[in-house]
């Protein structure tokens, strides 16, 4: 059946109205969340607040058992969705250089739309910065055109590349963010008894 | 713990929807009414092999009934059933052969030791109907070479269609390349250009959206 | 801690490790028997040399022939942009998906219609859709479109009007001019015969 | 536990178990409808392509990053990405003005720095994720969130790389945030 659009099921003409409501759907849940706050997202690294990973695990969590779940149902072709590609360099130079960006800016693209819209200045100075970095980057392009093709891995799933199946991945995973909800929530205890203030 | 950590109520209540989404998801899971035995690469070697054909002349046993333990059935329709079929077949129409009670009296044969010959009007016609029977498992399904319309030609002599082979079929009749000379070139304004010749193996293509998605 | 908490995780940890415990889906993706027996008995899937041959003279961008002989056959002879996928690849995992993702009307060849017919199944059981076969296969092709036959005296006229069609079709395949050539005839005929050594080396 | 502590002053968030599994289901729809996940990284990237294609086309033609999203048809913003992306600007208004969050511009930081240090350190993260985002094929939405949910070795790649270099250099940045 699934998915939709791909399937022809809801014509291409709803595609940006769709996009349209998800967005808002994904910015509402972002922002009612605290992600528009830059220091309730940098808490994760400080261990004074771990909101961030507490949604994002969940919803990983949630997402990857619904989409093995939908499979199974023949709801959703798992063979038609867009699985990221791996190209292993790149990814690994870029992840790096996001982390870095992630704990000075303290915003990622999504959250920092989300804070524009409750009149954070910082998050338009972070959206301008990322803009001003993908133009530098398509600027110089040319000069890492090679390593940024390189190590291409085609898409391939965690389990494919681990060998072993996708559902075994699904409870692996489950098993760490329970495990990785109740570390951070002892942390959490420990650090907040220090900080005697702490609003946001 | 923050203030509004303190009541995961809702999330409880989202959860729990989600949980009944799934548990819908299980229970209106239909379950097919038949399922394949065996693999598609093993469909693949039974399309290879000739195992379950039938050679016309070897009906002559069943005709002088030396041999017990084969039941024709005729896949055509009742109309040209009527029209004339192998003495002793019965008539079970292809759209009816996996009907339940059909299926019922397949597994019954099946258990009984019986071999079911099934034919069409040609070896082409009872094809997919034997695949497919072949398919769910009952591999004492044979299908009759040449089918009803070479054996109603040879039905007076069936033992002298041994030295014939008209029935094979799938062979090449002609030295195709000699014959249509020119064919396979793009002799005049083909604009899409000629494909390779055997695709190349390639990895999963999962879909070919948008790169960089994000 | 909340005990709401723990049911959720709970909750999390069992539906992740029913994922496990589901039994073996091997038919989710092939095509129901049922659903299958019930196209086998359409003759829908059959197309005709005239049609197929109408086609590729038009340069219908829909039309995709796939012949399922082997690779041997195919390098030898095979109809216009057609591509070859034996019928023992069609099980295969890569060859699934690329025939898959292909968008266009597969319609599959062989010397007659039994292997084709046998990929038909095959192909269609594993969830292939837009398949069809070519009726009588490269042997009614020849017989129709290649060496066509004039049809008796007293024949009607739709049959003189397909044998016209036939002789035309004839003339496109095997390398004859027509319309759309726009270069003279005999230039044609000397460079078919050089790209036809080229196609029988390599291609 | 201090919630005891000025309750009032406290943000009024939603559990993030509860939006944890709301974007779950967000992104499960996302799949099940459109066949892939979010992203927000994309749009930016189409701002950047519709910008310098405005102001010297012929430099963006001949750029080869730039160029494979030009077309002749539409403007690079007629993108998927970019309608969700404003899909998000308007769900975060929505929620701000639901929760009471909307106020006046402001800067939000460390009581131990400047405005100035904070503008600049935001500006130089927002330079750096933008590169990041293009090498990583997406940036934590598109690739962590999105990639990891479809169980993409990418997305868990990036994810992991990301966070743990987070924790890796925090401790040199700890001044803008504690």
């Amino acid at each position: 059946m699934g998915p939709l659009i791909p399937q022809g099921i809801i014509p291409m003409g709803w595609d940006f109205v769709i996009a349209l409501l998800i967005g808002i759907a994904f910015g509402f849940v972002l922002e009612a969340s605290g992600f528009s706050s830059s220091r309730n997202i940098t808490g994760v690294f400080y261990g004074y607040n771990f909101v961030v990973l507490r949604v994002f695990f969940t919803a990983v969590v949630v997402a990857m058992i619904g989409l093995q779940y939908f499979d199974y149902f023949g709801w959703i072709d798992l063979n038609q969705i867009y699985v990221l590609p791996t190209f292993l360099s790149p990814m690994i130079v870029g992840a790096i250089i996001m982390g870095v960006g992630f704990v000075l800016g303290g915003f990622c693209p999504g959250t920092s739309y989300t804070a524009i819209a409750i009149g954070k200045i910082d998050a338009m100075v972070f959206t301008g910065g990322l803009f001003l970095g993908i133009f530098l980057f398509s600027e110089f392009f040319p000069f890492f055109e090679q390593f940024y093709y390189s190590g291409n891995m085609g898409s391939i799933t965690i389990g494919e590349f681990f060998g072993i199946s996708n559902n075994l991945v699904t409870l692996i995973f489950v098993v760490i963010a329970v495990v990785a909800f109740y570390i951070t929530w002892r942390i959490e205890l420990r650090v907040r008894k220090n900080m005697i203030q702490y609003k946001f | 713990m923050h203030v509004h950590e303190l009541n995961p109520k809702k999330t409880m209540v989202t959860m729990i929807i989600f949980v009944i989404v799934i548990i819908i998801g299980l229970v209106t899971l239909s379950k097919p009414r038949l399922n394949y035995a065996i693999t598609p690469e093993e469909t693949v070697m039974l399309a290879g092999s000739e195992e379950g054909f039938f050679y016309p002349y070897e009906l002559e046993d069943i005709l002088n009934k030396t041999i017990d333990t084969i039941v024709l059935v005729d896949i055509r329709n009742t109309f040209q059933f009527g029209r004339g079929h192998i003495p002793g077949a019965e008539n079970i129409s292809a759209v009816e052969l996996i009907s339940k009670e059909n299926i019922k009296r397949l597994e019954a044969l099946k258990d009984a030791g019986q071999v079911v010959l099934i034919y069409g009007n040609n070896l082409v016609e009872a094809n997919g109907p034997y695949m497919l029977l072949r398919q769910i498992g009952f591999d004492n399904v044979k299908v009759l070479m040449g089918g009803y319309s070479y054996y109603n030609v040879w039905k007076d002599k069936l033992g002298d269609s041994y030295s014939d082979d008209s029935y094979f079929i799938g062979n090449a009749q002609y030295d195709y390349a000699e014959v249509a000379k020119g064919s396979s070139v793009s002799n005049n304004d083909n604009d899409t250009p000629e494909p390779k010749a055997n695709v190349a193996v390639e990895r999963k293509k999962k879909n070919k959206a948008v790169e960089g998605g994000c | 801690m909340n005990k709401n908490y723990i049911i959720l995780m709970g909750i999390l940890i069992l539906l992740a490790a029913g994922l496990l415990v589901l039994p073996l889906k091997n038919n989710s993706k092939q095509l129901d028997p049922e659903v299958l027996m019930w196209d086998i008995v359409q003759p829908t899937r059959y197309v005709s040399t005239d049609e197929v041959a109408k086609m590729i003279i038009e340069h219908d961008p829909l039309l995709m022939m796939v012949d399922v002989r082997s690779a041997e056959d195919f390098q030898l002879f095979s109809l216009t942009n057609a591509i070859n996928f034996p019928l023992d690849s069609l099980a295969l995992d890569d060859a699934r998906s690329a025939l898959t993702f292909n968008k266009r009307n597969l319609v599959f060849y062989s010397n007659d219609d039994l292997k084709s017919d046998q990929a038909w199944v095959i192909a269609k059981r594993l969830g292939l859709k837009n398949i069809y076969v070519l009726k009588g296969g490269l042997n009614r092709w020849i017989q129709t479109i290649i060496q066509p036959e004039a049809p008796a005296e007293t024949a009607s006229e739709a049959e003189f009007n397909l044998y016209a069609f036939r002789q035309g079709a004839s003339q496109y395949f095997t390398g004859g001019s027509i319309s759309i050539d726009k270069s003279p005839q005999a230039e044609v005929v000397v460079s078919r015969k050089k790209k036809a050594k080229a196609a029988e080396g390599g291609c | 536990m201090n919630q005891e502590i000025d309750i009032q002053d406290r943000p009024k968030y939603i559990n993030p178990y509860f939006g944890g599994v709301l974007l779950g289901l967000v992104l499960l729809i996302t799949f099940y409808i459109t066949g892939r996940g979010l992203g927000a990284s994309g749009a930016v990237k189409s701002a950047v392509v519709t910008t310098v294609d405005k102001v010297a086309p012929d430099h963006a033609e001949q750029n080869t990053y730039m160029k494979a999203f030009i077309t002749d048809d539409h403007s690079p913003m007629f993108n998927w990405l970019v309608f969700e992306s404003f899909g998000i600007f308007i769900g975060g208004l929505l929620s701000g003005a639901l929760f009471g969050r909307i106020k006046k511009l402001r800067i939000e930081k460390s009581p131990n720095i400047t405005n100035k240090t904070r503008l600049f350190a935001a500006g130089i993260g927002g330079i750096l994720f933008g590169i990041g985002s293009q090498f990583g094929r997406g940036c934590s939405s598109g690739a962590a969130l999105s990639g990891t949910a479809s169980s993409s070795f990418g997305g868990l790649l990036v994810m992991l790389l990301m966070f743990g270099t987070g924790y890796v250099v925090a401790y040199f940045f700890r001044k803008l945030w504690i």
